[in-house]
């Protein structure tokens, strides 16, 4: 059995351990110790804040395997994007051109570098270890973080997005940057990315990047081909959050054209499918067998102490409780006739 | 003899002959009679100032006084885009910089552009083949110089004229297709001929409109921005001898460029004079040349002062101390006689004689 | 007792009566018995037609009510807005400046001239009589048209706006057309919109209209005022719309600044909403007093026969049939054993 | 006398006290040792050409020989924008027509722009009230034409200065407060400030980028746009009778005009003439005077030819026949003797004699 709860110091060890592992992208876990301890500490202080409006908090879940007390992932949620200045992104435009003289009809895509994803509440560092890609628990991990943005709404946004790494060539290249920020940069991407530390709420930006629309028919095709593409590592985490009811499609990484995903919080299964439900102790875990059982995501109903865990039981929407064993009920620290969020997987 | 004037009614059925003769590069002058012929009337009605200053257009043609036939054709307008928008692409700098990480990146943008609406334009040159050969071109050219020198009350502070953009042997422009071709989605031939007649509001529909940079371009689009057609490099060196200048405007298709300039600061408004026709007053031979004699007999161009009937030709006999001594056959050509005022330009520039 | 129907041509006489109730905006119905004809025709020539994608259908429907069979509302759908062309708007994008050097940071607007808006489906000519403002009559009319959508998705866009007329003057100006659109077309907001006939998808606007973003200090303080604003006369429509789930803010009319309210499908209650179920007759009224009733709208459930009316119900979330009186399957045109589509009002 | 000479290490103790007496309006010439100290040694440097030509700043000092007080300063900066981006606002024109209901618009834009990075720029002119009298404004301000004229190897084809813009009496500026408040959200004053200091990060962060239609700002602030502040128009007319023009492009705060030419057009590159020192060699006096012979005597800027120590002087002995009879006191100011060449150039332009 696995659980997904909040970091904690104990767990800088593990933590250090996945990230020694090559991840492509920059919206990854940091990859020194004393970055890492910061971004516990950081998660530590924002679960334990008194929050009234979404700010510079961040959280850090992991995903713990019971059997073994291993951490098998970790998944984020930072409340505010570019909270200390602009999140920057490039809009995907479409312009409609239309010629009446001439009979033509036909749509151009254009580049607007935008901050309109400022202040949205950003996922980030979603990774599973090999053995549970694809699994429940992957799903669980990833939507464990809604689940407590349904849960304290006021520490986020009612919109979200999720920058997933881009498309690179065998040198650890992007063909996009080559086509863009290459040209304003004067340098690799992967240079630029350690300049810029990965960030995408810097000045420089503003004073590098171009302040026009890039239109797309003028980019090389390999930039064009590389817009909006994952990088292959990343397919879970897209599968995961189109399911989800994230869309891509609007908005793309101004560095190496990697789709960011977004969804207003009403679009998105957690929210509309979020069921709050009083949990009790089932008696017989088979006594529910007339129909076949829903397996649901379900976490604990208060803030300061969230968990989440994998439960099949019977479908509750017509219910007022969900009767759960005492096993499941002691993972997320709760009691008979505790509040839990359910959610079908 | 060759006399370069103002065109008359009667030249239509001679213009259309040599319209027929005109090959595809020319898109002002189509052997169409219709549109020949409407243009003849403003042309007529420009140089009789019975049309407002800015819908002039003034036609002048080259004729060949030994066989009356008509060797060559040239134009100022005076001003473009009142009727129609005057697209140009404006290049520009935009600098993106960065103390903190210490980078300083200088890029040309191109700025789609009407800011040339209203200039004065010179358009519409061309010379009979079996006309080029001598000063014959330089003579054409160089003639509406002269009539602005004579008359510049008649026009705006600014003059342009649009050279033919580069295009590589089979005909193809990089610029178009590195740039056009995305939004127009057809030939460049097409949409020359498009606007050649006329049709330009396909250009607001379809252009993009934000400021684009160069650096997204490929290689041989930019190489060519404010380059001429090989054939027009000539036509280009004799704008610039007499002040024009590419100031950063290109054509929006083919990237040629723009020459432009200043009315005041033409050579022809700064180096042509008056003179009377006939012997010098004062023939003082110590002193009374130009400050640097010339080696040689400097040819020199010579118009009237008449706007209804200008006529020019270039004579061999330079003005002395306000006077020129034009031959009987020049002041035939010129419709003058002694005593009557002249303008005089040499043909060619020269370079400051005092520094 | 009410029905929404589709027009049909006996309705042209009520329909002119109905026109020449004096209506601000272009959004409203024709004019002249010519005019009204053709949208007749239009509309009942699209209800019969055989839809593969969005185009040019235009549906119309009226608000009858039953006892003396006037006409006391109409309703129109676009299945994809400026099919003929480009759909303008002005989008409201939101630019944050920061600046680390002197510690500042705010954000501008800019109005961006955009045909983004180009395939949306459409909603227009919403009126109801004086008597009828306010009831649930006027929403059930409001939400028929998306009743239908959800009915027929194939013949609509997933997305959906309305453009509501904006603020005038006691002179039928408008502010904002006045530090805007004037100085572009030099005449008056009424001679614009008679010129261009009311549409937002003509070439003379891509020809006249500010290539740039406007931004909005700029501009005069009584135009930012009417940003957004709607004309009195559109306050139940606004009302109802914001209450389905459509947004405004994003979106601004071109000519006169008034709001126009988008939504995705996924975001509207008629669609999260809507629940089908098989209609049966109600053997007796008061059987179900048990709960309280809840007030429903109704439509049959074919997209060739569509017609809807409002019917007070027991909840019917956890049911799979809706007992209706026999009045009602009369009025759907429906009989026992048939598929309705139910949403709460 | 008053010589205008290159700058001197030495100098700066007397550059430092007439900083003191200089008003608010002279942003680059603060009473700051270390700023003033930097910025002289950068001038040594271009004298002696020893840092790049776009790295120079050539100031220029007007010394009163009599009592060895400085009387004024100016400068010339080698390119401008090469370290921190070069702002100024473009005037633009787009035309928006529509044929189909006959609507044709003008309308007037401001792009932001640096499009005159790595220009030339004329700056840092300041006269000591004292010395405001008869033509020392015109000899120290035209005295940089002169040096131009006669090392224009050191510079851009392209010249440029910046005009302060309109200001109302109480200081309020119509343009700034009709745009850049709106974006700035600060006073002017401060604005001004932090560009003086060189911190202009702040305007790629928050000026906005998009082109503007100049009809969008309160009408105080489009009358202003290229309008100079009141104290300021002297400065502008000499710099328009040399050859300078207003060519749409303004500063982003005040929207004062940047004037601009080509340094080939100056009226210092054709007009100035070398001159031997001395006596005139043909004292032929019928014809050896310029054509149109002046009523009385006309003054002369006189520099000599040497870069490191360059010096000017405004004298009433025009050059005759290529040759100058500079006085005892004149050559000693200009630190030359008979037989050496200096460079002349009358101090006012006159109207082209030909017309």
């Amino acid at each position: 059995m696995y659980v997904v709860r909040p970091v904690e110091l104990a767990d800088i060890d593990a933590l250090e351990a996945l990230a020694a592992v090559p991840m492509p992208g920059v919206h990854t876990l940091p990859k020194t110790r004393e970055k890492i301890l910061a971004m516990i500490e950081g998660s530590i202080a924002s679960f334990a804040a008194q929050v009234d409006i979404a700010s510079e908090e961040s959280y850090l879940l992991v995903l713990e395997n019971l059997t073994d007390h291993s951490i098998a992932g970790t998944a984020a949620i930072f409340a505010a994007a570019g909270s200390n200045g602009t999140y920057f992104s490039f809009r995907n435009d479409v312009i409609q051109q239309v010629s009446r003289d001439l009979n033509i009809s036909h749509s151009v895509h254009a580049l607007t570098l935008c901050s309109e994803l400022t202040g949205y509440s950003q996922l980030s560092s979603f990774y599973v270890g090999e053995r549970e890609q694809g699994s429940a628990e992957a799903a669980l991990l990833s939507r464990a973080r809604l689940m407590f943005a349904v849960l304290a709404p006021h520490r986020f946004s009612d919109r979200f997005f999720v920058p997933l790494a881009g498309v690179t060539d065998t040198n650890s290249g992007s063909p996009f940057w080559d086509a863009l920020g290459r040209k304003f940069f004067q340098m690799d991407f992967l240079d630029a990315e350690r300049v810029i530390g990965g960030a995408r709420n810097r000045t420089l930006i503003v004073e590098l990047m171009p302040h026009y629309p890039v239109y797309v028919p003028l980019l090389p095709g390999d930039a064009q081909a590389a817009m909006g593409q994952i990088h292959p590592s990343g397919e879970l985490a897209f599968n995961l959050l189109t399911a989800e009811g994230f869309e891509a499609d609007d908005y793309i990484d101004i560095f190496d054209g990697g789709p960011i995903l977004q969804a207003h919080k009403n679009s998105l299964r957690t929210f509309t499918g979020a069921l709050q439900r009083r949990a009790t102790v089932a008696l017989d875990a088979r006594d529910r067998g007339r129909e076949p059982p829903v397996r649901y995501a379900i976490s604990s109903g208060t803030e300061h102490n969230f968990r989440a865990v994998i439960a099949d039981c019977a479908a509750l929407e017509a219910q007022v409780t969900v009767a759960l064993p005492a096993e499941v009920l002691g993972t997320l620290n709760i009691a008979d006739g505790d509040t839990v969020i359910c959610v079908r997987l | 003899m060759l006399v370069v004037r103002a065109i008359q009614a009667d030249d239509l059925d001679a213009l259309y002959v040599m319209a027929t003769q005109v090959g595809s590069g020319m898109t002002t002058l189509k052997p169409d009679m219709k549109m020949m012929g409407d243009r003849l009337d403003i042309a007529v009605a420009s140089f009789a100032e019975t049309i407002a200053p800015e819908k002039r257009d003034y036609m002048f043609v080259m004729e060949d006084t030994d066989t009356g036939r008509l060797a060559g054709v040239c134009a100022i307008k005076g001003a473009v885009g009142l009727n129609e928008p005057f697209y140009n692409y404006r290049i520009g700098t935009l600098v993106h910089s960065s103390r903190e990480i210490d980078v300083f990146t200088r890029m040309e943008t191109l700025y789609l552009s009407n800011d040339l609406t209203g200039s004065t334009e010179l358009c519409s040159l061309f010379l009979h083949p079996d006309y080029r050969t001598g000063n014959n071109g330089k003579l054409l050219s160089k003639s509406r110089f002269l009539f602005i020198a004579q008359f510049p009350h008649l026009f705006t502070e600014k003059l342009i004229a649009e050279m033919r953009g580069y295009q590589e042997e089979n005909g193809r422009s990089p610029f178009y297709e590195g740039l056009g071709r995305h939004f127009f989605k057809m030939d460049f031939d097409h949409v020359d001929a498009l606007t050649a007649v006329g049709k330009k509001s396909f250009i607001a529909e379809l252009m993009p409109r934000q400021p684009l940079y160069v650096a997204y371009l490929p290689d041989d689009a930019q190489e060519v921005i404010g380059k001429v057609h090989t054939s027009t490099a000539p036509a280009r060196r004799l704008l610039e001898q007499e002040g024009l200048y590419f100031e950063g405007y290109v054509d929006i298709f083919d990237a040629g460029p723009v020459l432009q300039a200043r009315v005041s600061e033409l050579r022809a408004m700064r180096d042509s004079v008056l003179a009377q026709v006939g012997a010098a007053a004062v023939p003082d031979a110590a002193c009374a040349t130009l400050p640097e004699p010339e080696p040689g007999p400097e040819p020199v161009l010579v118009s009237n002062t008449a706007l209804h009937d200008f006529r020019m030709i270039l004579s061999q006999t330079a003005p002395v101390n306000g006077a020129v001594a034009l031959s009987a056959a020049e002041q035939d050509a010129l419709r003058c006689a002694d005593g009557d005022a002249v303008r005089t330009l040499s043909l060619n520039s020269r370079k400051y004689p005092h520094v």
